[in-house]
């Protein structure tokens, strides 16, 4: 069988750096190519080349045998070939009908707003939205949505070849498994599917082959039937992965570093109440929605509460802005590091020391050597390259952001480290460091509390877990109980509602 | 009221129409008249709107006093007045051949009168500073825009009244109007003519040579020895004539300009059209030794000192 | 009916309140003055609109796609100076195109290189600005330039249908032009969307070139036609006159509830915000004010809708909590009353 | 993360040549070569252009606009976008500051009191600002009712006050040979440069102006900030319009609307000279230094035109140009960086 999209020799370099080196790549009608690889090696590039944002390769790119070239996105979805990015592309202030029509051919020239709602609700039935009202502003939906209406979007392009860039970095186990369960319905119906991500089981589940790019350079692609998920991130890495995650404190000691008590996030269902003990790893639980998240938030002063007190030493308040929880040694690292995480255009070092300018200075005037120390001590900790301080946070990779993200923090030496989704889109390699950091600090005496959705990290990284369901604090599972199981089973089902159902029915 | 009038005109912001609006509001309430004063912000597209507006309400006055904002581009408007049949009055910029048909007279300033007297008081000084054994008679003008109307009326009376004397303009710089222009145009013009030596200064009008004078006092000159500087419209600094840095001005009211519209009106309405179809204020000659004493005598037939008749810091 | 108005209502309040605005002033002044209610009132009501409108318009647009366009003043002086330059040689049509068309490629230019060079249109603008001054400074020989012949100003100054001119029929066409255009096109929808959403925009597909070059275009267009109106009516032009045409649009269009975060608004909001400033202008000259006070009047009107659209801003927060809190509250109830069923004994 | 630094490290090392060299479109460099051609040879040719009295006059040509233009560079860094009520600020403080002079307070008491009038402005505008609104909106409504006081307050005439008065040393004195004005331009550029360097405040300002969200996230909030850099950009025009009124001894609130440049108003002056500089419009990137250049750039691309007898029109057009000109090669420049946008 002839290949559909063939790709060989593809190199891309940006001035210093080698993105792609002679990468070959291809993909047959109807298969599910999973695309794999470190923070950095060249996945993102490599789908840019393919759908035409990025032009400014050398090699070769045949599509049905036929030499092309597309000079951009929009020859490229002439050509059968859709992309939904890394990141979001919905317009929050256009309805999710304009949105699904907002580019390319299948966009009418002239159109109602009537006229494209109707249009509109096949693809969104074909995503499993059919209950959406088109007219609707996108900035109204939750981001599995988006996510979807994106994919909506692209079907609407009736494309051939069909990219996905992390499409569930950010979502929670359901709304992946309907991502999963389209890609699936798609490549019964023939078309060719690039799917990039992290998560290996998901790579495990909807894959036919898989193509593995290490630092820019491509590995041949191996048919999933030949893998196992350890041989994978050997290819991967190049080498083996020991046990990434780092070994746990068995006993928690004394009192409660800090009790949260009747603590009502906006979005939770019942207020909230649970303690938090020095050098502990808490974990807590649960999908996106669940509320895990707002918890985090509203103990560092980032997310409205209706009410609530953090008993915290002699300290009884609770913060209403970062910069009061701050002041009470309470680090907090939010989901979106890009967004509120780090100063991307600003060099790393002042990253480093922002959250702490008052210790390094004197009169409001800052000393250099101070805070080059400082950036210093915690560049060495975490690893990140110290000759590289003065260049902007922006051009690191992924880990590396996540890595200065965190960091920063111990500038305040907080007492109390809050991180939600301490690795999100970071490598394996990277994951690893992030959580033996986290494990230290937990020795050296900080309270340590993660929210995650990921089902590894959170059963084998945290003491303890707090398990979360839509917007309800579901139980305390303690460390001799922690299984991925019990943790699943407590964080997508606790009350059975699907036995509940059935009986109802 | 004895007979309605309508005055277009810039801003009262602008020190000498502000002035201006004075004369023609206190006279006209003197004689009877009812005024109403429309003012643009040195626009003229804003005027004809104005005009527009003002001929939409459909409220026509016995007489237009028209001042257009640029001479030559209030041609649309003046003649949209001049269409309502009701005559109109031309003040402050001369009236060109077009405008001619539209309008039953003028009344205001005259430009080049204004720069002649200026030249021929520059030219005593020059004679003065002559005999006096002095050297250098460069002189270095700061214009208003060359795209202005009255840019070449000024510089040409300016030139005619010097001709001959041994004068001679080295430089001409037209920044801007006011003082903030009159400082940039002269330390730029400084730089370039200091090696020719700058012995006389004429500014278009007394705000621009304000800060011309300025920039010539930074640079070291001293001024009324150094370099003579003449002015024209008294719309300065007073005090420079005073201390004698300034050797004269020729003096040109806004005050006698909003009266002697009126007192015109007075005569067109009353005869049904004017002896003179030009007429123009009167510019006197101020120095150091005549400014305590200069005054004079305004339409309605008072007597006016210098600090009355002035805009500007005066 | 009644609750499609209260949903339209809450669906753009900006609008609504412009609306509401504009009949304020129009009402203030229809009952202080007793000609300001009057056909011939209305006539040069819409002649301002003739020109402001396009500004306002023009700018409405720009700050649709996030962005503004500073030149719009010195383009439309480029145009008048064009315009009455060459009228008298080439005929009134010819020039009109000639100076149209020149301002119209000049949006484009700027549209262009705005686009290419990924930079603010604000940085552009405020360079060409001045380099349009200085353009039309050389075209107009630095003088006032002038018609001879002045039958093309009554032409265009004719009054049709009691209300209208040639000039403001035209302007009429053009708002429903960009309108349709706005609303019912693809390309109109792709200046929403980068406006909206630049890097998403971008991300989905949308190359920045085709809206930006069209909304400068459609700007340089409506810069161009209003100085040609404003030249053509006058029979003169100068290179250094209609600075005051940005400041004015920007205040329209901002009255007319278009929202600088880009994105939202629309030629409705355009025609509100022009009218109510033509109100306010047209109203102030009739009551004899002096000129700076029309100055302080349109801050003031600025301020007012500020305060309202940081009151609805806030408003719409706080409404946004509390539907978030019931429906978490209802989802409680029904989520308690399962686990109490439900919930297997640990 | 082990294998990620790949990336080159030591691109901090490399000079500002080399990295243009290295990262930039050969179009930018031939525009850059083209420039520095076209201004060395109109400064080689201009007479008089390459004395130090010349380079003087263009330093005190840059100065007005230079202090309005560093207390904007503040706004702008920090991520709040533009004033533009730069001139309807100093028109207000310019006639409050006369018209102290006039009733004979004395330089201390009115620049006090004329302070007074610029931190009133400038922590209203910026309290609206940072609870939220936009800063053009803002700052447009604010210019309107500033002038508008303005003019209500002096009925709109020309407030004058006699010499010898109080202020002349600002205005017409002069240190070391420098005009007083001069010196105050380049003290306060220092100054500023060093308070953003070295201070805290200036930290938040990058910082706050390169993300405000996580600048609120640790511990910098825009609210305060807004109100300081407004304050900040307030009380420079106050100090223009105070040396200015300083310079002519009088005031009215046209002064800053007409008298300064033929091509537009002062405030288009002072957000050209921000951007000539090459300050980045979104905040997080520039300096206050980059603003004082442009201004020296612009009043010495006009002093050259001067020199080489040039009218006021070719001389708006050859600004302009440049201004435009400079900005698309930092546009190409600022390309290299990813950050940008
Ligand atoms: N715009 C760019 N400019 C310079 N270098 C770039 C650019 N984009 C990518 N790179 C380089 O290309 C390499 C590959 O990047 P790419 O985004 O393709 O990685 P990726 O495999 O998608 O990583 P991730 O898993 O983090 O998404 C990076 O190491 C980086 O150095
Ligand atoms: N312009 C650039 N210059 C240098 N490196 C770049 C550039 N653009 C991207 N990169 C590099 O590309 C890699 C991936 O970039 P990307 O923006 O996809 O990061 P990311 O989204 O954080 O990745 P992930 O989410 O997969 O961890 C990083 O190593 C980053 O350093
Ligand atoms: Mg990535
Ligand atoms: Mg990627």
């Amino acid at each position: 069988m002839e290949p559909l999209l063939e790709l060989s020799n593809i190199n891309r370099s940006f001035s210093a750096i080698d993105a792609l080196r002679s990468v070959d790549f291809s993909i047959f009608p109807g298969e599910v190519m999973g695309l794999v690889g470190e923070n950095g090696a060249g996945k993102s590039t490599l789908v840019k080349i393919i759908s035409g944002f990025d032009n400014e390769y050398t090699g070769s790119l045949k599509l049905n045998n036929k030499e092309t070239r597309f000079s951009s996105p929009g020859k490229a979805e002439k050509m059968g070939i859709a992309i939904a990015q890394q990141e979001l592309s919905l317009i929050p202030t256009m309805s999710v009908a304009e949105n699904i029509f907002l580019t390319g051919d299948v966009a009418p020239v002239f159109a109602t707003k009537t006229a494209l709602v109707m249009k509109a609700k096949d693809y969104l039935s074909e995503v499993g939205l059919d209950y959406l009202d088109p007219y609707l502003l996108v900035d109204r939906l939750s981001v599995g949505e988006q996510h979807l209406v994106e994919v909506a979007r692209l079907i609407a392009h009736d494309p051939q070849i069909l990219i996905l860039d992390e499409p569930t970095a950010a979502l929670g186990e359901s709304d992946s498994i309907r991502i999963l369960d389209m890609v699936k319905r798609l490549s019964d119906r023939g078309k060719s599917i690039i799917y990039v991500s992290h998560r290996l089981d998901e790579i495990f589940k909807i894959c036919d082959r898989i193509t593995v790019l290490r630092d820019g350079k491509s590995i041949d692609a191996l048919p999933i039937s030949e893998l196992d998920v350890n041989g994978l991130v050997e290819i991967m890495l190049g080498r083996e992965l020991k046990n990434m995650f780092p070994s746990r404190n068995k006993k928690v000691k004394g009192e409660p570093l800090i009790k949260i008590k009747n603590l009502w996030p906006d979005g939770l269902l019942q207020p909230v109440e649970f303690e938090i003990y020095a050098g502990e790893i808490l974990g807590l639980a649960g999908q996106l929605g669940s509320g895990s998240g707002e918890v985090l938030a509203a103990i560092a002063g980032a997310h409205k509460s209706r009410s609530g007190t953090l008993e915290f030493g002699d300290l009884v308040f609770l913060p209403r802005s970062p910069k009061e929880a701050i002041e009470a040694k309470i680090a907090y690292c939010s989901e979106d590091r890009k967004y509120d995480g780090l100063f991307l255009g600003r060099p790393i070092i002042e990253n480093i020391s922002s959250p702490s300018l008052k210790s390094i200075s004197k009169f409001g005037v800052r000393s250099t050597r101070a805070e080059k120390e400082l950036s210093q001590d915690i560049s060495a900790k975490f690893t990140v390259d110290a000759s590289r301080l003065t260049s902007e946070a922006g051009v690191l990779s992924g880990g590396n952001q996540q890595k200065v993200a965190l960091g920063k923090w111990l500038s305040i030496n907080p007492k109390i480290i809050l991180v939600n989704e301490p690795t999100r889109g970071v490598d394996v390699g990277a994951r690893a460091e992030i959580y033996q950091k986290l494990r230290d600090l937990a020795e050296q005496g900080s309270a340590i509390v993660i929210a995650s959705t990921d089902i590894q990290e959170i059963t084998n990284l945290p003491d303890r877990v707090i398990s979360f369901y839509r917007g309800a604090m579901i139980n305390e599972i303690k460390l001799e109980d922690m299984s991925a199981i019990k943790i699943l089973s407590s964080i997508t089902d606790p009350y059975s509602e699907t036995s509940m159902q059935k009986e109802e029915n | 009221f004895a007979a309605s009038i309508i005055s277009f005109n810039g801003p009262a912001g602008e020190a000498y129409i502000g002035k201006f609006i004075k004369g023609i509001k206190n006279t006209a309430k003197l004689k009877g008249y009812d005024i109403k004063v429309y003012e643009n912000q040195f626009n003229q597209a804003e005027q004809d709107q104005q005009v527009q507006q003002v001929l939409a309400a459909g409220q026509l006055p016995d007489v237009f006093i028209w001042w257009p904002s640029d001479a030559v581009a209030g041609l649309g408007s003046l003649r949209a007045l001049h269409k309502t049949g009701v005559p109109v009055l031309k003040i402050n910029q001369l009236p060109n051949e077009q405008d001619k048909q539209y309008i039953f007279g003028y009344a205001g300033p005259d430009d080049r009168l204004r720069a002649r007297n200026a030249g021929y008081m520059m030219r005593e000084a020059a004679a003065a500073k002559k005999a006096a054994g002095g050297e250098g008679f460069n002189v270095l003008a700061l214009s208003y825009p060359h795209s202005y109307g009255g840019y070449s009326l000024s510089i040409n009376a300016f030139k005619e009244a010097i001709a001959g004397s041994d004068l001679k303009i080295i430089g001409d710089v037209d920044e801007g109007f006011g003082q903030a222009n009159g400082y940039k145009g002269a330390a730029k013009m400084i730089s370039k003519l200091k090696d020719q030596g700058i012995h006389f200064v004429y500014g278009m009008d007394d705000a621009i040579l304000t800060g011309g004078i300025k920039a010539l006092e930074e640079a070291g000159y001293k001024m009324g020895t150094d370099v003579i500087a003449v002015g024209t419209v008294c719309n300065g600094d007073k005090q420079l004539i005073e201390e004698g840095k300034q050797f004269g001005t020729t003096l040109q009211s806004p005050l006698h300009e909003g009266q002697l519209a009126i007192k015109m009106v007075e005569e067109y309405l009353s005869t049904g059209k004017l002896a003179n179809y030009i007429n123009f204020t009167p510019n006197p000659s101020v120095t150091k030794e005549t400014i305590a004493t200069t005054a004079l005598r305004g339409f309605d037939g008072k007597l006016y000192s210098i600090e009355e008749l002035c805009s500007g810091a005066w | 009916m009644f609750e499609k108005t209260k949903k339209w209502l809450t669906g753009n309040p900006d609008l609504a309140f412009a609306m509401l605005l504009a009949c304020c002033v129009y009402g203030y002044f229809a009952i202080t003055n007793e000609y300001f209610m009057t056909g011939r009132t209305t006539f040069a009501i819409m002649e301002r609109f003739a020109v402001l409108g396009l500004v306002g318009l023009a700018l409405t647009l720009c700050i649709i796609a996030g962005e503004i366009d500073l030149s719009i003043g010195s383009n439309a002086a480029l145009a008048a100076v064009i315009v009455v330059r060459f009228t008298d040689s080439l005929g009134a049509p010819t020039a009109l195109l000639i100076a149209v068309l020149i301002s119209t490629s000049i949006g484009i230019i700027q549209g262009y290189f705005i686009a290419y060079l990924r930079i603010r249109a604000i940085v552009l603008t405020v360079g060409t600005l001045m380099l349009l001054r200085g353009v039309a400074l050389f075209v107009a020989e630095e003088k006032t330039v002038m018609l001879t012949d002045f039958r093309i100003p009554d032409f265009i100054t004719t009054k049709y249908f009691y209300y209208f001119s040639p000039a403001s029929i035209l302007v009429i066409l053009v708002f429903m032009l960009v309108g349709f255009f706005m609303s019912y096109t693809r390309y109109g929808r792709e200046i929403y969307a980068i406006g909206g959403a630049r890097k998403e925009a971008l991300a989905s597909g949308i190359d920045l070139k085709r809206p930006m070059i069209i909304v400068f275009a459609i700007s340089g267009f409506c810069a161009g036609l209003g100085g040609v109106i404003i030249g053509l009516r006058s029979g003169t032009a100068q290179a250094l006159g209609l600075q005051y045409l940005l400041l004015a649009g920007t205040v329209a269009a901002f009255i007319g509830g278009v929202s600088i975060l880009g994105g939202r608004g629309g030629v409705i909001g355009a025609i509100i915000g022009t009218l109510t400033v033509n109100f306010l202008n047209t109203g102030l000259v009739f009551n004899v004010t002096p000129a700076f006070l029309v100055q302080l009047y349109l801050g003031i009107l600025l301020v007012i809708v500020i305060m309202f659209q940081t009151g609805s801003r806030i408003f719409d927060q706080s409404q946004k909590r509390r539907q978030l809190l019931s429906d978490v509250d209802l989802r409680r109830l029904d989520l308690l009353s399962r686990k109490h069923k439900y919930q297997k004994p640990p | 993360m082990s294998t990620g630094s790949s990336i080159s490290g030591g691109s901090a090392k490399l000079n500002f040549l080399d990295k243009i060299i290295r990262d930039y479109s050969g179009l930018a460099i031939i525009m850059v070569a083209i420039f520095l051609f076209v201004f060395l040879y109109g400064m080689i040719t201009a007479p008089n252009f390459l004395t130090i009295f010349n380079l003087k006059t263009i330093v005190r040509d840059a100065a007005l606009v230079g202090i309005m233009a560093i207390g904007l560079t503040f706004v702008t860094l920090s991520g709040n976008f533009f004033l533009l009520s730069m001139k309807e600020t100093a028109a207000l403080c310019i006639i409050a500051f006369a018209t102290g002079m006039s009733y004979g307070w004395g330089f201390e008491l009115s620049f006090l009191f004329t302070m007074c009038f610029a931190l009133v402005a400038g922590i209203f505008q910026g309290a609206l600002i940072g609870l939220g609104g936009n800063p053009i909106v803002v700052t447009l409504g604010a210019a309107g009712v500033l002038y508008g006081l303005g003019a209500y307050w002096s009925d709109n005439l020309v407030v004058s006050y006699r010499r010898p008065h109080g202020a002349e040393w600002l205005g017409t004195g002069s240190f070391l040979g420098l005009p007083n004005i001069t010196v105050a331009f380049i003290l306060i550029a220092i100054s500023a440069e060093l308070v953003l360097r070295k201070t805290n405040f200036g930290r938040q300002v990058y910082l706050i102006g390169a993300n405000r969200a996580a600048g609120k996230a640790t511990g910098h909030e825009n609210f305060s900030m807004a109100i300081k850099v407004c304050t900040i950009a307030s009380v420079c025009s106050a100090f223009v319009a105070i040396a200015f009124s300083a310079q002519v001894s009088s005031a009215q609130v046209n002064y800053f609307s007409s008298e300064f440049g033929s091509s537009g108003d002062m405030t288009i002056m002072v957000i050209a000279t921000v951007m000539v500089g090459g300050n980045s419009i979104m905040g997080g990137y520039g300096s206050t230094m980059r603003s004082s250049l442009g201004a020296i750039f612009i009043s010495s691309i006009d002093n050259m035109m001067v020199l080489h007898g040039f009218n006021s029109g070719p001389r708006v057009f050859a600004v302009g140009l440049m201004i435009v000109f400079s900005i698309i090669v930092f546009a190409l420049v600022r390309r290299g960086s990813r950050t940008e946008e």
